[in-house]
C-alpha cells in the first residue's frame, strides 16, 4: 500500500502537492543530547539536500504529544513518517494509522515491535549495553581490581531504551556475578535520567556500601558525570571507573580527565543519513534494498533494516570522536583541557 | 409556660487552651418563653451558644433537652433536636445566593432534582415577613449583601423551619428601625407559638420588651436568671457591668488574679 | 433570573420587565459589567483557532478538527473530575498517576489475564473508587492537607503503575472495544440522531422549567429567549456534527474516515450527568457550599467529611476513566502513563476555564472549556515545526496570551464590583 | 507573651504571672491544647531518623548527616523562596524550571563564555530577578491567576533551558569556587568560630530584647527562660558541629574529610535574614497581611500589588540560589535541572512544614524543616535497596506517615479552639 | 464650626452591575462636627463610605476636600488626605494579633526593625481607654476575639492616628452598654478637636446623642441633610422608611419602575 500517494492530498496538504514531504518525530530531548543536537541537525542536511520538504518533531517523552504530532503530521499532508516510537504500543497505533491513511513508514533507531514500518534503521541498543559492560570490565582489569564491588546506575525506570541498555551490560556482567568474580552491591534507576537525582543515588549507594564501590556501570554520560562529582567530593574520582554513553562532550573531558573510563559513541550522522536516504526514496515511491533484515518478534515479520555498529571510547580512541566530527577540537579542547587533548592525540 | 425547661445546661465549662471562657454555667429555656442572655463584650455568650448548638465541644458540664440527657457533638446532632441558631458571625455562604443560603442543608426536593421554585417561593414570602425591601433578587450572591440584609438572610433562613428552641445571637445589631421591630415581634410571635426562644441582644429596651426572663453571664460566670418582671433596667445593667447588684448576682469579691474566685455562686437561678 | 421579593414597595435599582429586548439589553449589561460566564474561555477558543489557521490552514480542517477531540480527552476527562476537587479548595496532583494505575489495571486485566472488555473497564473504575476513597478518607478523617497526601500518592501511584508494567516494560490493548473508543468513530447516522436526541432533551428541559416557573407567578426569561437558547445548541451541534461527518481520510480508496469520534459523546454525557449533580440536586449545591464556607456548611447540618471524601472519589473515576481513554487512545499502557504533564494539563485546564483554586467557584463545562483550550494550544503547535526548546516558550506563552483575554475580562468584572 | 490590658479589672482568663514554672507550664499547656508551632516538624524528623537508623546502620553516621545537607539544600533553598509566594496564597510552578534557567546561565556564563565565578552568579540571580518580576506583573497587574501564569512559565522555561544548553546537550561546571559551594566543607576551626558567631548574635538580640521591654514595664519571659533559649541554641549547635567536624572519609591516607559543609552556613543565613524579614520588619508583616485578608491589607493603605509583584522576585531569586547549588552539586547542568519532582517537593517541604496553600501562615523555618524531612526520606530510601518501583510507593508511605504525626496535633489544635 | 465643609461630595452615582445604588448623591461633612448618616437596611450608607474611603470607584460625581476637588482612588488616597474609616465589615486580618492589626500598614518602625514594644503601649493605651475588660492578651490573634471585641479594635485602629475625618459605618451595632457609652463619647471628643466625623447608626437615641447634623440616604438617593437640632426623632425615622416628611425628602411620587423618579430633588441640605 506503500508509495501510493497519488491523490491524497485532495484536501489537507494541496499546497505542496509536488514536493515530497516527509515528517520525522523524535521522542525527547533530555535522555540524551543527541536527538535534538545531532539527529535533527543531520537529517535536515540530508532532507535539505534531497530538495524535499521535512517537519522534525519532538515528542518530548509524552506518548500524548508523540501520537498529537504524528496526527498532525498525517495532516499537514507528509509522505512519510519516521518515528522513534516512546514504546511499541503507541508507536504501532501511529504507524497503523499512518499506514491507513496511505503514509509510509520508518522505525528509526528504535523497532515497533508488531508494527508495520517499511523500515528499521537503528543501532543496537543491547549492543550499547554490551559495550559498556565489557568497556567496565577491561577497565577494571587494567585497574587490576580483585573481586570488585559493582554499582549499577540504570536509566529511567519508565524508559524501555533503559531496560535494553541494561540486558545488554547485564548479558556481559551477570555471569561474572554469578561466578562471584564481581560482587554486585548496588543497583538503581534514575527517574527520568535526572542528573541532579542521580548523584542523590550514587552518593547513597556510596553510603551504603560503606564507600566500597570499585566500578559504576553508568548508563549514560549525565549519570556518569553525576556519579564523578559524587566521587570527586570523596576524592575517589580517577580510582573507580565509570562507564557513559553518547561520547557527550563533557563525558570525553571527563575521560580525558581519567575521571571517566570509558564512553559509546554512536556515529548519529551516518545513522542519520542512512535513514534520510531510504525516506527520500520512500517518498518518491521508490523502494531501496537494505540486504538486511531484523525479525519482530511480536509481529512475526521480517524488516528490511539498515543496523550500524555502535562504538566504545575510551581515552586513546577519543580522536576518533572529533575526527568524525561529533564534536569540534575547539569545544572539547578548552582551557585545562587543552593540554590532556594533546596527550590523547586529538587533533 | 411548661414547669420544666425545654433545655437545661448545669455546670458547663470551656476553654480555649490556656483561656477559660465559660465556667461552670447553668442555664435554663422554657418553652413558650423568650429568654433574654446579657452579658458584657467577651462575658461568653457566643461561645455558650456555639456550646449548645454543638459547634464547641464543651470540656465539662451536661446538657437536659425536653427533661431527657443528651449530648450535642455537632450542629447536625442540634439540628435533630430541633435547635435553630442564628450565629452573631452569620455563617453564611458568600459564593451562594440568597436562597441556597436559606435551604442550606435542607433543600426542597422532587424526586433527586430540587425544586428550585418552591423554594424560591418559601424565600419570597419569609423575607417579606421581616420588612426587607431593598433586597433586588433573590438570586444575589450574599456577598453582595448589605450588612443589614445579610442578618435578615440569617434570621430568615432560621426560622423556615419547624424548630423547637431557636437562639438569636444579637440578630438585630446591623438592622434598621423597621426591621428591628419586625424582628422582635417574630421573637414574641415564635414564643408564642410555643418555642423556646434565647435571644442574645445588648439593647435593654429589646431585652425588657420582649423577654420572659433574663439571664446575665459576668467574665464567663452565670450570674442571674431571672424573671424580667421581677428585674430593673439599671439591675441588669449593673449584673452585666459588675457582675452583682443588691442580693444578685456574684457575692464574693473579684479575686486578685484577675478572675472572681471559684467558690462564687452560680448565681440566683430561679 | 431576578424576583421582586415585594412588590408593593419600588425597589432602588430597576428590576427588569422581562421582555427580549430587555433580555438581551441586561445580558449586555452584564457583559459590559464583566459578567460574563462562559464568554471569555469561548473568545479564547476562537481566538486560538483564528490565530492558528492563518499560520497554518491545515488547522481548519475537518480532520484536525476530528483529531482534536481524540487528542483532548484523556486531559479533559481527567480536569472534569479535577473541578469537584477544586471546588473545595482541595487539590488532586496524584490524578494523573491514578489514571496510571487504573490504565494499568485495565491492561493487565484484558490483555495480561485475558478478561473481556467489560471486567477490565470495570475493575479500572473500581480501583479508581478505591483510590479516591483511601485519598479522601485521609484527608477528612486524618486532616492531612490534600497537597501532602496527594503528593504521597503521586510519588506511590508512580510506583504502583511500574511494579504493574513489571519495571518499565509496556502492556499493549488489543481489545478491539478498548480500541474503539479514542480511535473509532460513530456512524454519521447515529451522530445525526446523537445531536437530535440531545437538542430535543435540552428543548424538554427548557420549555418544562418554563412553564413550571410561570405557572407559580415567578420571573421567567421570555419564551422568545427560550426558544433561541434551544436553536442555538441545535445549530452548534448541526455544524459540529455536519463537519464530522465529511469525509477526512487521505485516501477514500484505502479507507473511509469520517463521523464523530466516539470520545465526544462519552463526554458530552459526562458532562450532561455532572453538570446535572452539581446544578440540580442538593449534593451538588453542597459541594459549593462546603467550598464557599466550610464552617457555615457544617452549621447547616452538611456532613463535610462525607462531601469531602466523596468528591475524591468522583475525581479518581474520572482520572480512572480519563486513564480508559488514554490506554485506548496509545493502543498501550506504559510506565509513564499519566504521568510528565497530565496532571498541570488537567489542573491548568479546570483553572483556565474558570475555576477558583480557593474553592466555591466552578463548573465542569469550565474543565471541558479549559481542556479544549489546552488541546488547541497542543494540536496547533504541533503543526508549527518548532524545534522542541523553541515550541516549549511559544506554548507558554500561547497559554498566557490565552489567559490574558480571561484576567482582562475579570478584572472589568471586580471594577464594577460584580464578582 | 500576654500583656494585660486594664490592670485594674481582672479579665477572665489566668494571666501567668512571668515565672519559670509558669512559663514551663503554659507552654505545656499550649502543647496539650496543640499550639506546637515546629515541633511536629522536629517529631516527624527524629521518627524517620530513628526509623532509618533502624533498618539500615549506615544511616546514623557522620558522613550520611554531611552528605544530607547538600542532598536537600537545592529543594530547601527553593522552598524558602516559595514560603513567600504561598503566605500571599499564590503558587509559582516555574521555581524549580526558573533555577534551571538560572542554573543554565551560571554554566554557559562560566564555562562557554569564560567569565570568573562571580559574574556568573550575579547573572543567575540577576535573571532570577528578571523572572520574578514578570511572573508578578503579569499576576498583580495583568490579573492572571498564578497558577496559569506559572504553569506557561514551567513551560516556556523548560524550553528556555533547552535552548540555553543546545537542545539537550549538558554544561559541564568546573570552576573551582562554584564546585565548592556544595562539595567542600568548611575547616573546623572556622565551623566553630561561625556556631560561636550565631550564638552570640542570638544571644545578644535575646538579651536587649529582654531589657527594652522589662524597662517599658510591658510583659517578659523570666530571664531563665531567655538563658534557657539561648543555650539550647548553643547545644544544637554545638553537637550539630562537632559531628560534622568528625572525620568522614573513608581512607584517612588518601584524603581528609570533615567540616561542616558549606551550603549550611548558606542555608543558616538565608535562614536568619528571610526570618528577620518576615518577622521584624513591616514588610514581612505586610505580607502576612496580604496573605491573610488582601482585602483588609488594601484598606490599610498597603500597596498589594507591591508586595505581590515583591514575593514573586525573592522566590525567583531563591529558585536561582537553588539553582547555582544543584549545578555545583552535579558539577554541571542538564536540561532536567530543576525539572522532575524538585517543584513538587519544594512545595511539599513548604507544607510539611507547616506553610499553608491558603496564604497568611507560614514561616521560613518551616521550608527549612520540611525540607529536611523530604531529604531524610530520599536519603533513607536511597540506602533501602529497593527496585524504583517499589521505592516510590514506600517513599509515598513514609511521607504520608510522617505528615499524620503533623496532622494529629493539628487536630487536637482544632478540637481545643487554638488554631 | 467652618464655613466649608471638610468634604463634600456631589452628584455621585454608583452602580454595580446593572444595579444603581447610588444616584445623584450628595453629602457634606464639616470639621468640628458630627453629622449622622442614617438610612434603611441597603439604602447605600456603606456603599457611600466605600466611595469616599477609594474602595470603589464611582461613576460620575466630585469630591472637595478641604474646598480643593480631589481624586480618590484607592485606600492610600484616602488616607493620606487623612481619612480614616471603621468599616462595617471590619477588615481585620484574622491572621494577625491585636497589636499587628491596629498599626497595619503604619507601623512604628526604630530603624527598619519594627518597634514592637511601643506599639504593644499604644495599643495597650487606646483599647484602655474603649472599655475593653476581657481581652486576655494584646498579642491574640483577632480571629478568636468575640464580635464586641473585633469592633474595638477596628474602632481603637481608627483613632490611633492624626486624622481629619473620621467615618464609622454601625460603630457601636456590637457593643454592650459600657462600651457603646464611651464610643459615644469618643465620637463626640474628635469632634470636639476639630475632626470632622461621620457616624452611621440605626439607633436614633445614639444620633441624637452626639450629632450635629443628620443625613438620610433612602434607596440611593440623599433625602435630607440637616442639622439635628431642626429635626425630631419621628421626622427622620419617617424619612428614611419613606423617603419624605413633610416639607423634607423626596418631592414625587415613588415612580412605577420601583425607583423613585429621576427629577427628584436631592433633599433639603442646608
Ligand atoms: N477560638 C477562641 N480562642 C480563644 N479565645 C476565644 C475564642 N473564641 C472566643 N474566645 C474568647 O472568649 C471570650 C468570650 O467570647 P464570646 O464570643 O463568647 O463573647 P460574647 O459574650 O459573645 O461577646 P460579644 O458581646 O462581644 O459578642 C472572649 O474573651 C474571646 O476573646
Ligand atoms: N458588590 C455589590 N454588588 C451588588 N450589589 C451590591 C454590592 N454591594 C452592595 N450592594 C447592594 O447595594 C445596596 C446598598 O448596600 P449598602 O451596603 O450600601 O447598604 P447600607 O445602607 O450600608 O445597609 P445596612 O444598614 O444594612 O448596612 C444593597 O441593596 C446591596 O445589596
Ligand atoms: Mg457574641
Ligand atoms: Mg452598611
Amino acid at each position: 500500500a506503500c508509495g501510493d500517494n497519488g491523490g491524497s492530498s485532495d484536501e489537507a496538504g494541496g499546497s505542496n502537492a509536488k514536493k515530497p514531504k516527509i515528517g520525522v518525530i523524535l521522542p525527547d530531548s533530555k535522555s540524551s543530547a543527541r536527538w535534538e543536537g545531532a539527529d535533527r541537525k543531520y537529517l535536515k542536511a540530508a532532507f535539505d539536500a534531497a530538495g524535499v520538504e521535512s517537519d522534525i518533531q519532538n515528542a518530548q517523552n509524552d506518548k500524548t504529544a508523540f501520537q498529537t504530532i504524528a496526527d498532525q503530521m498525517i495532516t499537514n499532508g507528509v509522505n512519510v513518517l519516521m518515528i522513534v516510537n516512546l514504546d511499541s504500543g503507541t508507536g504501532k497505533a501511529v504507524l497503523d494509522k499512518a499506514k491507513s491513511q496511505g503514509v509510509a513508514t520508518i522505525d528509526y533507531d528504535r523497532l515497533t515491535l508488531g508494527g508495520s514500518a517499511q523500515y528499521y534503521v537503528s543501532f543496537d541498543n543491547e549492543a550499547v549495553g554490551k559495550l559498556q559492560g565489557e568497556g567496565l570490565s577491561k577497565c577494571l582489569t587494567d585497574k587490576g581490581v580483585k573481586n570488585p564491588s559493582i554499582a549499577y546506575l540504570n536509566g529511567s525506570p519508565t524508559d524501555n531504551n533503559a531496560t535494553l541498555f541494561k540486558n545488554g551490560y547485564d548479558s556481559v556482567l551477570k555471569p561474572k556475578f554469578d561466578s562471584k568474580e564481581y560482587t554486585k552491591v548496588a543497583d538503581d534507576s534514575v527517574p527520568a535520567w535526572d542528573n541532579a537525582q542521580a548523584a542523590t543515588i550514587f552518593e547513597q549507594q556510596l553510603t551504603k556500601a560503606g564507600g566500597k564501590i570499585d566500578g559504576v556501570l553508568a548508563a549514560n554520560d549525565g549519570l556518569g558525570n553525576a556519579a564523578i562529582s559524587v566521587l570527586k567530593k570523596n576524592k575517589l574520582n580517577g580510582k573507580v571507573p565509570v562507564t557513559g554513553q553518547d561520547a557527550t562532550k563533557e563525558g570525553l573531558q571527563n575521560i580525558l580527565a581519567g575521571d571517566q573510563c570509558m564512553t559509546v559513541y554512536k556515529a548519529v550522522k551516518k545513522e542519520a543519513d542512512a535513514a534520510a536516504e531510504l525516506a527520500i526514496a520512500l517518498a518518491k515511491g521508490e523502494r531501496k534494498d537494505t540486504g538486511q533484515t531484523v525479525k519482530d518478534p511480536e509481529g512475526g515479520r521480517d524488516v528490511p533494516s539498515v543496523l550500524l555498529e555502535p562504538k566504545a571510547i575510551y581515552k586513546d580512541n577519543v580522536k576518533d570522536v572529533v575526527a568524525d566530527g561529533y564534536v569540534t577540537k575547539e569545544e572539547l579542547c578548552t582551557g585545562a583541557f587543552a593540554k590532556l587533548c594533546t596527550d590523547a592525540g586529538v587533533s | 409556660m411548661s414547669a420544666t425547661p425545654l433545655l437545661e445546661l448545669r455546670g458547663i465549662d470551656k476553654s480555649f487552651g490556656p483561656v477559660q471562657v465559660l465556667r461552670d454555667v447553668a442555664f435554663a429555656a422554657h418553652a413558650g418563653e423568650v429568654t433574654a442572655l446579657v452579658g458584657d463584650n467577651g462575658a461568653g455568650k457566643s461561645t455558650l451558644v456555639k456550646c449548645i448548638s454543638g459547634i464547641h465541644p464543651t470540656d465539662a458540664g451536661e446538657f437536659v433537652f425536653d427533661g431527657r440527657p443528651v449530648t450535642i457533638n455537632s450542629p447536625r446532632d442540634a439540628a435533630a433536636l430541633g435547635i435553630e441558631v442564628v450565629y452573631q458571625d452569620l455563617a453564611l455562604c458568600d459564593n451562594l445566593d440568597i436562597v441556597q443560603n436559606m435551604f442550606l442543608g435542607r433543600e426542597k426536593r422532587s424526586g433527586i432534582v430540587l425544586d428550585e421554585p418552591t423554594m424560591e417561593q418559601m424565600a419570597a414570602e419569609t423575607l417579606a415577613g421581616l420588612s426587607v425591601r431593598t433586597v433586588k433578587s433573590l438570586r444575589q450572591h450574599v456577598a453582595s449583601l448589605s450588612g443589614g440584609q445579610r442578618q435578615t438572610v440569617a434570621i430568615a433562613k432560621a426560622v423556615l423551619w419547624n424548630s423547637r428552641l431557636v437562639i438569636l445571637d444579637e440578630p438585630t445589631a446591623a438592622l434598621g428601625v423597621a426591621q428591628t421591630a419586625q424582628v422582635l415581634e417574630l421573637v414574641r410571635r415564635l414564643a408564642d407559638n410555643g418555642l423556646a426562644v434565647v435571644l442574645i441582644s445588648h439593647n435593654m429596651n429589646d431585652v425588657f420588651a420582649v423577654s420572659d426572663r433574663i439571664a446575665a453571664l459576668y467574665l464567663g460566670q452565670m450570674v442571674a436568671q431571672v424573671k424580667t418582671t421581677d428585674i430593673t433596667h439599671s439591675q441588669v445593667v449593673e449584673l452585666i457591668t459588675a457582675g452583682r447588684s443588691g442580693s444578685l448576682g456574684l457575692t464574693g469579691e473579684p479575686g486578685g488574679n484577675g478572675a472572681a474566685p471559684a467558690d462564687t455562686t452560680p448565681g440566683a437561678v430561679r | 433570573m431576578t424576583a421582586i421579593v415585594v412588590k408593593k414597595e419600588g425597589p432602588a435599582g430597576v428590576t427588569p420587565t422581562p421582555t427580549v429586548g430587555s433580555h438581551v439589553n441586561n445580558y449586555w449589561r452584564r457583559v459590559r459589567g464583566g459578567d460574563i460566564g462562559a464568554l471569555p474561555a469561548v473568545v479564547m477558543l476562537v481566538a486560538l483557532a483564528v490565530g492558528f489557521s492563518i499560520a497554518r490552514p491545515s488547522f481548519f480542517t475537518a480532520g484536525n478538527l476530528a483529531n482534536l477531540f481524540t487528542q483532548g480527552a484523556a486531559v479533559t476527562l481527567i480536569a472534569m473530575g479535577l473541578v469537584f476537587v477544586l471546588l473545595l479548595g482541595e487539590i488532586d496532583l496524584s490524578a494523573g498517576f491514578a489514571s496510571g494505575v487504573c490504565a494499568a489495571i485495565l491492561a493487565n486485566v484484558v490483555t495480561v489475564l485475558g478478561y473481556p472488555w467489560y471486567v477490565a473497564v470495570l475493575s479500572a473504575v473500581v480501583t479508581g473508587v478505591v483510590i479516591g476513597t483511601v485519598l479522601g478518607l485521609l484527608v477528612a478523617k486524618v486532616g492531612i492537607p490534600s497537597f501532602v497526601v496527594t503528593l504521597a500518592g503521586f510519588l506511590a501511584f508512580q510506583g504502583v503503575v511500574l511494579t504493574l508494567m513489571d519495571e518499565g516494560a509496556n502492556i499493549a490493548v488489543r481489545d478491539d472495544v478498548l480500541v474503539a473508543i479514542a480511535n473509532r468513530n460513530l456512524s454519521p447516522v447515529l451522530g445525526w440522531s446523537l445531536a437530535a436526541v440531545a437538542v430535543a432533551g435540552y428543548a424538554a428541559v427548557q420549555l418544562l422549567r418554563h412553564r413550571n416557573r410561570a405557572a407559580r407567578g415567578l420571573l421567567t426569561d421570555p419564551i422568545a429567549v427560550v426558544a433561541a437558547r434551544i436553536a442555538g445548541l441545535a445549530v452548534i451541534l448541526g455544524v459540529a456534527v455536519y463537519v464530522l461527518n465529511l469525509e477526512r481520510s487521505r485516501n477514500v480508496l484505502v479507507v473511509s474516515l469520517k463521523g464523530v469520534p466516539i470520545v465526544v459523546p462519552i463526554i458530552a454525557i459526562l458532562l450532561v450527568v455532572w453538570t446535572f449533580v452539581l446544578q440540580r440536586t442538593s449534593y451538588g449545591r453542597h459541594i459549593y457550599a462546603v467550598g464557599g464556607n466550610a464552617e457555615a456548611a457544617r452549621r447547616a447540618g452538611i456532613n463535610v467529611d462525607r462531601i469531602r471524601i466523596s468528591v475524591f472519589i468522583i475525581c479518581s473515576s474520572m482520572a480512572a476513566i480519563g486513564g480508559i481513554v488514554a490506554a485506548s487512545r496509545a493502543n498501550s499502557v506504559d510506565p509513564n502513563t499519566g504521568g510528565s504533564n497530565v496532571l498541570l494539563y488537567a489542573v491548568g485546564a479546570a483553572v483556565i476555564g474558570g475555576t477558583s483554586l480557593f474553592g466555591g467557584k466552578g463548573r465542569v463545562l469550565d474543565a471541558v472549556l479549559g481542556g479544549a483550550v489546552v488541546a488547541v494550544i497542543d494540536n496547533g503547535m504541533g503543526l508549527m515545526g518548532y524545534s522542541s526548546g523553541v515550541k516549549f516558550v511559544v506554548t507558554g506563552v500561547v497559554l498566557l496570551a490565552a489567559a490574558t483575554i480571561d484576567a482582562l475580562s475579570r478584572r472589568r468584572a471586580a471594577a464594577t464590583g460584580t464578582r
